[in-house]
């Protein structure tokens, strides 16, 4: 597949179409692609890579690369489009600017558990039915089952289909999937409240405040972040207080809900390895139970559960009442 | 840092009575920031304001803490004292320590306690105040009535006497409304065209007034001061500045079988037509449904015989746009269609009228010239019934009627049955009430005449059934009283038909933006206190577009809107309220969020051009409050990931160095 | 176990919008309708402008219960400003009982400017939910384990 | 009201609110039948309203109704005065369950050759 890119990106090149494209460029290990613009064809051959380990979603660039001269190229897996769609309901990227190939993605493996099989050197990694097959340096060869090395979010894959393109590589589009991604947060809820709060202790007080997550979410796009600001009264640079620290995933999660894809970024890039997905999820999960399915960046949208209303929604005490939420 | 006075009220022994008032001005005096703190028997009094003022001047303070009632109640007394010696009155906060605390709690050491939270919390508020200058916005001095009727020509004239422009948009060809149809008036039965058609003739002599008849608004924009309203003039096919209202194209049109709707299709017009003999404008109109001409391109007759040449088949709509300082919702009623309930045969009858078309039958210039004749044969009838609350008072779930009392069917009931037992003594008159509901000047006078002096017929009881039969109507109805069931072979049955809003009320809501019920009639901002303004501001509400009511009710209620849209017209500028949403352009994404919750549409987008860190500049879409329009809700503020929206007077720091105070 | 502060009171905040609830907290104290001083009233224009960040930042100084009063549903004086609240409380009133932070601790409740009566027996019940469920450490150890 | 126990259960059988009436008669003067019936469709309600229910059961009025259902149609305020006729009819033969067979007394009257059917249907009849 990478090498069709690269050629369909030549071409569109080549015709003027574009002047650059956004994708994924080699790191110093085969793990650790990362976003990046392209502008020749030289530049292409050199550094563009697409394989197992492109799990980046590269929308979020096409902020700051739209506000540029020119049109660029990107080529975006199902899950970066429903983030790029989501974007455009708020009008924070220009569509005329991007030239979209859509991409398939059947999951993106997370070099964690690669590792945590006692490989490591890994030379290349090829994808076949079901399994991924690992060369390593010394000259071992892995076939690894895909379902045990994927990336959480890839695990738990919402949909296939690229929601917002000009064309498709393959030509073909895919469909939304069946998951059981609320199971975890159904789980959590299941717990006595005291178990919830152990385990959330746990996971949260390992935060090392880094702003990874933060700053990889493709809805936290703010010009400048609350946490930021001195004007929004908690502002806290120099850790005056622990508010920012205790509170800050709580208001991200509530400041991404509605908008938030689920494209499992958060998660994805945590050095901590802190599950913040499942903070994500418990608003989807309420919203769709609350106030009905909703798919942030399915569709065009003008509001979200969290800017919509209906004279009969549920009271706030609901949720002592409802059942799922542990006693 | 400001420099803040802190003042603690006494309150008379209200306060000073639970609160120890020296110990929390004394504690409060050791804030930071405060640089004056004192008691005072009765701040709100003359001599209390003069403290707070003399104390701004001589300690120069940059804010000010009240401890005392709740700031519903003195705010803006202490605000005004403020800014009557130079300080913002927004620089004044209230601490309510009446209300919140000494009102409701006994003990003297928890409620000083309590006093002194809540006073650090105001001056940790003041501390982040800034001073706030209330927007202002021009007034264009001049108003849109919408709706021609009685309560739109009484509240175009007042405004217009009071000296400013008044448009009246009516979207029938001439202006008079309901009323024009109206034979006699109760309770006094003086006649209908005798007080209303002076009044059309006034409002389309009045200089400052402009009617806009067979018109209808297309589209409002703006708000309160400073509408743009695009008003479509439909086609009349008449020049209305060439026609002298002559009628000799009526005479002479051949298409003679159309339905006349001044006389609720009880007679036929021409297809060029003037509503009645004293229309305003008093100016023909082809009705391009009937018009041979228009249909099929053959006939002419009218352009033929007009001798000002008036007549132009290529007339389109035309669209004027304009601008108004106020909007005067008088759109008026209309009867229910009655052929819905079945059991009364109105559909089947062509002698079963609504109360409207008996208005029609009885009147000198109706279908029959003024003598009452059945539809079908056009005999003398000897027997009428009248039912009563068809449609009025029914169940909330109902398909076919109304749950609201129409309230002035009683009265016209027996106003009917009184004028046809006046002016035919031979007619057995039958009255079917629930209850008969006169309350008003002069009004059971008239009723207990209707029974006692004209012998009409007053049954208890309500009408079950309908049945023509032989030229006659058979009806079923029962006697609550006398328990007994009744048989009457009727000539004529007249329905008093439950009123509603007319049918475009509900799009012109839409278009102003403002509220109505669920029948929809027009919400009032308050049903008590400002029952003649609509919540949107700027938007007024004259007659039965707000609720069933009477000529003199409609005619007082018209007025008093007038009073009121003149109270807005005269002002030069319109001074808002400044604690306002403000963006933040430096921090918006403009992602539309706050535009999609804000209630008042007071949010929109501008691409800006902004330096960027790298030294290039990019095109940014930034939010923009229109400060006149935003009532301060705060909705924005909350939906903005980024915070770049606030609130002026509850910004997001204040309320945040309100908590932190509050939980120190 | 921790040891039990034998001074505590509860402290309370409650978010009251201008236009009904505050008039209701007026009319319960000119009622003298008794609720226990442990309730601090915040004044805000409309329920719609109480920020999740302002709970958050309550609970976390301290605060052991936070309570949002607004007008009923359909009464808003801004017509839909307690519409938007009552989905954004939901919603972060679930967050925290998912968090583990005890449930109770938040509550909506719709006062109008003529139920000083309610106002009352709104706070007095608070009051005495809260008290029992005692100190509120969990926000503000929730990023610090305790082992 | 010492009726109030029977008056509960009528309202309760007939599942209508009696209190919705506003005392118009449109369905006394919509009812085909009323001039044969004793008591008329509005008494029923206000009646059963008022617990007067005693005269309701022993009237012949309640087999007089054709159950025709005009007054439910015709009512304004949907209180259905059908409903309530209809809910007396069933209170009555309830009743009448009570003073005609209970299960005690069978097995003495059964004969060789009752047949079962005959007793099913008797206890559905009469029982409650």
């Amino acid at each position: 597949m990478q090498d069709r890119m690269i050629a369909r990106a030549k071409e569109l090149l080549a015709d003027g179409t574009v002047d650059r494209v956004m994708g994924w460029k080699k790191g110093e290990f085969l793990y650790d692609a990362t976003p990046a613009v392209f502008y020749s064809a030289e530049e292409l051959d050199a550094g563009f890579v697409m394989n197992a380990f492109t799990a980046a979603n590269v929308s979020k660039y096409l902020i700051k690369e739209t506000k540029k001269e020119g049109k660029i190229l990107a080529f975006l897996k199902p899950c970066d489009s429903f983030s790029f769609r989501q974007l455009m309901n708020e009008h924070r990227v220009d569509r005329d600017k991007v030239y979209i190939v859509g991409i398939p993605s059947w999951g993106k493996a997370d070099m964690e558990k690669i590792r945590q099989k006692g490989i490591t050197g890994i030379t290349s990694i090829e994808e076949r039915e079901g399994d991924f097959v690992v060369n390593t340096i010394l000259r071992e060869t892995h076939v690894i089952k895909k379902y045990d090395v994927y990336l959480e979010k890839c695990k738990n894959c919402k949909s296939k289909e690229i929601v917002v393109y000009d064309e498709l590589l393959d030509g073909e589009n895919g469909a939304a999937v069946t998951n059981s991604r609320f199971d975890e947060v159904a789980k959590l809820e299941a717990m006595t409240p005291d178990e919830r709060f152990a385990f959330w202790q746990n996971e949260l007080s390992r935060c090392i405040r880094c702003n990874a997550c933060r700053n990889v979410c493709p809805a936290c796009t703010c010009e400048k972040c609350v946490f930021d600001n001195p004007k929004s009264g908690l502002e806290n640079k120099a850790a005056a207080t622990s508010f920012e620290e205790n509170m800050f995933h709580i208001i991200r999660a509530f400041h991404v809900a509605g908008r938030c894809t689920d494209c499992g970024e958060c998660s994805r890039v945590c050095p901590q390895h802190i599950p913040l997905h499942l903070l994500n999820r418990k608003f989807i999960k309420d919203m769709n139970e609350l106030y009905g399915d909703f798919q942030a960046g399915e569709a065009e949208q003008q509001r979200h559960p969290v800017t919509s209303y209906r004279t009969d929604d549920a009271e706030p005490g609901v949720i002592y009442t409802r059942g799922g939420t542990g006693k | 840092m400001q420099r803040i006075g802190v003042f603690v009220c006494w309150c008379g022994s209200n306060i000073a009575g639970t609160v120890d008032v020296k110990k929390v001005a004394e504690t409060l005096g050791h804030e930071p920031g405060v640089v004056f703190s004192t008691d005072y028997q009765y701040m709100c009094s003359q001599s209390g304001q003069d403290l707070v003022k003399d104390s701004i001047r001589t300690y120069n303070l940059t804010g000010v803490v009240i401890c005392s009632c709740s700031p519903r109640m003195h705010e803006n007394t202490f605000r005004k004292a403020a800014a009557s010696v130079g300080l913002n009155p927004y620089m004044v906060e209230i601490a309510n320590i009446r209300e919140q605390v000494s009102w409701i709690h006994k003990d003297m050491e928890t409620a000083t306690e309590k006093a002194i939270i809540l006073g650090r919390a105001a001056i940790a508020k003041v501390h982040l105040n800034a001073p706030l200058i209330a927007g202002e916005t021009p007034v264009t001095k001049r108003a849109l009535v919408i709706g021609g009727g009685i309560a739109g020509i009484q509240t175009a004239l007042d405004i217009a006497e009071a000296g400013f422009e008044v448009d009246i948009v009516e979207k029938s060809p001439t202006i008079g409304g309901k009323m024009a149809q109206i034979d006699k008036t109760f309770p006094t039965l003086d006649c209908a065209a005798c007080i209303l058609t002076p009044k059309m003739v006034e409002a389309s002599q009045q200089e400052n007034i402009n009617i806009y008849a067979f018109s209808e608004v297309d589209e409002v924009k703006g708000f309160v001061g400073n509408f743009t309203v695009k008003i479509r003039r439909k086609a009349r096919y008449v020049k209305e500045e060439l026609c002298t209202g002559c009628g000799l194209c009526t005479e002479k049109c051949p298409q003679k079988k159309v339905p006349d709707e001044f006389n609720l299709g009880l007679s036929n017009r021409r297809a060029i037509y003037i509503p009645f003999a004293q229309a305003v404008p008093k100016v023909a109109t082809i009705d391009p449904n009937y018009c041979t001409m228009l249909k099929t391109g053959k006939c002419g007759v009218c352009s033929k015989v007009c001798g000002v040449k008036a007549i132009d088949y290529t007339q389109k709509d035309e669209i004027v746009e304009r601008k108004y300082g106020a909007i005067v919702v008088a759109t008026g009623f209309e009867p229910i269609k009655v052929d819905k309930f079945e059991e009364f045969a109105y559909a089947q009858s062509p002698d079963v009228v609504t109360s409207l078309e008996y208005e029609r039958l009885m009147n000198a210039a109706g279908p029959t010239g003024g003598t009452l004749l059945r539809p079908s044969d056009k005999t003398h009838p000897h027997t009428i019934v009248f039912v009563q609350c068809v449609g009025s008072r029914c169940d909330e779930k109902s398909e076919k009627g109304k749950p609201y009392c129409s309230k002035v069917c009683c009265m016209y009931t027996a106003k009917h049955a009184m004028l046809t037992r006046e002016k035919y003594p031979d007619t057995e008159v039958y009255v079917f009430y629930i209850d008969v509901r006169t309350p008003g000047k002069n009004f059971d006078e008239f009723y207990r005449r209707a029974v006692e002096h004209y012998g009409v017929h007053y049954v208890k009881g309500m009408v079950g059934k309908v049945t023509p039969e032989n030229g006659k109507l058979k009806v079923q109805a029962s006697d609550l009283l006398d328990n007994r069931q009744l048989h009457i072979d009727a000539d004529m049955v007249v329905l008093a038909a439950a009123i509603e809003p007319d049918k475009s009320a509900r799009p012109l809501a839409t278009m102003l933006t403002a509220s109505m019920d669920t029948n929809d009639f027009f919400t009032e901002a308050h049903p008590k206190l400002r029952p003649v303004e609509s919540p949107t501001a700027g938007v007024f509400l004259s007659g039965m577009c707000q609720g069933p009511k009477d000529i003199p009710e409609t005619v007082s209620q018209a007025s008093a809107c007038a009073a009121k849209v003149i109270g807005l017209l005269v002002k030069d500028k319109l001074v808002g309220n400044p604690c306002v949403a403000h963006s933040d352009e430096m921090m918006c994404n403009g992602c539309s969020q706050c535009q999609n919750v804000c209630p008042y549409g007071a949010i929109t987008y501008t691409e800006k051009e902004f330096r960027m860190p790298d030294r290039t500049t990019a095109v940014r879409r930034v939010a923009q409050v229109n400060p006149a329009v935003c009532q301060g809700c705060g909705a924005c503020t909350v939906t903005c990931p980024s915070g770049a929206m606030d609130l002026f007077g509850f910004s997001n720091n204040q309320i945040m160095a309100e908590v932190d105070a509050i939980c120190k | 176990m921790q040891v039990k502060n034998e001074n505590w009171k509860p402290l309370i905040v409650a978010f009251c919008c201008n236009w009904c609830s505050y008039a209701g907290a007026d009319l319960a104290g000119t009622n003298r309708l008794n609720y226990p001083a442990d309730v601090k009233i915040i004044r805000v224009p409309c329920s719609c402008r109480v920020n999740p960040m302002f709970i958050l930042r309550a609970f976390q100084r301290g605060a052991d219960g936070v309570i949002v009063c607004g007008c009923h549903p359909g009464d808003c004086h801004y017509t839909s400003g307690n519409y938007y609240a009552r989905r954004r409380m939901t919603l972060l009133f679930s967050m925290l009982d998912y968090l583990g932070i005890e449930k109770g601790r938040t509550r909506v409740e719709w006062v109008s400017a003529a139920e000083g009566q309610k106002f009352a027996e709104t706070m007095n019940s608070f009051v005495e939910t809260i008290t029992s469920l005692g100190e509120n450490k969990r926000l503000e150890d929730l990023r610090c384990k305790t082992e | 009201m010492e009726n109030n126990n029977l008056r509960e259960q009528i309202l309760f059988t007939a599942n209508a609110d009696p209190k919705k009436c506003m005392k118009c008669g449109k369905c006394s003067g919509a009812c085909p039948n009323y001039d044969e019936m004793e008591y008329h469709p509005h008494q029923f309600v206000s009646m059963v309203q008022n617990g007067d229910i005693e005269p309701l059961l022993k009237s012949e009025s309640l087999y007089l109704c054709l159950t025709c259902m005009v007054c439910v149609e015709r009512c304004p305020r949907n209180v259905q005065p059908a409903r309530f006729i209809e809910a007396v009819r069933l209170a009555k033969i309830r009743q009448q369950g009570e003073n005609r067979l209970t299960p005690q007394q069978i097995p003495a009257k059964i004969e060789e050759d009752t047949p079962q059917q005959l007793l099913v249907s008797a206890f559905r009849k009469y029982t409650k």
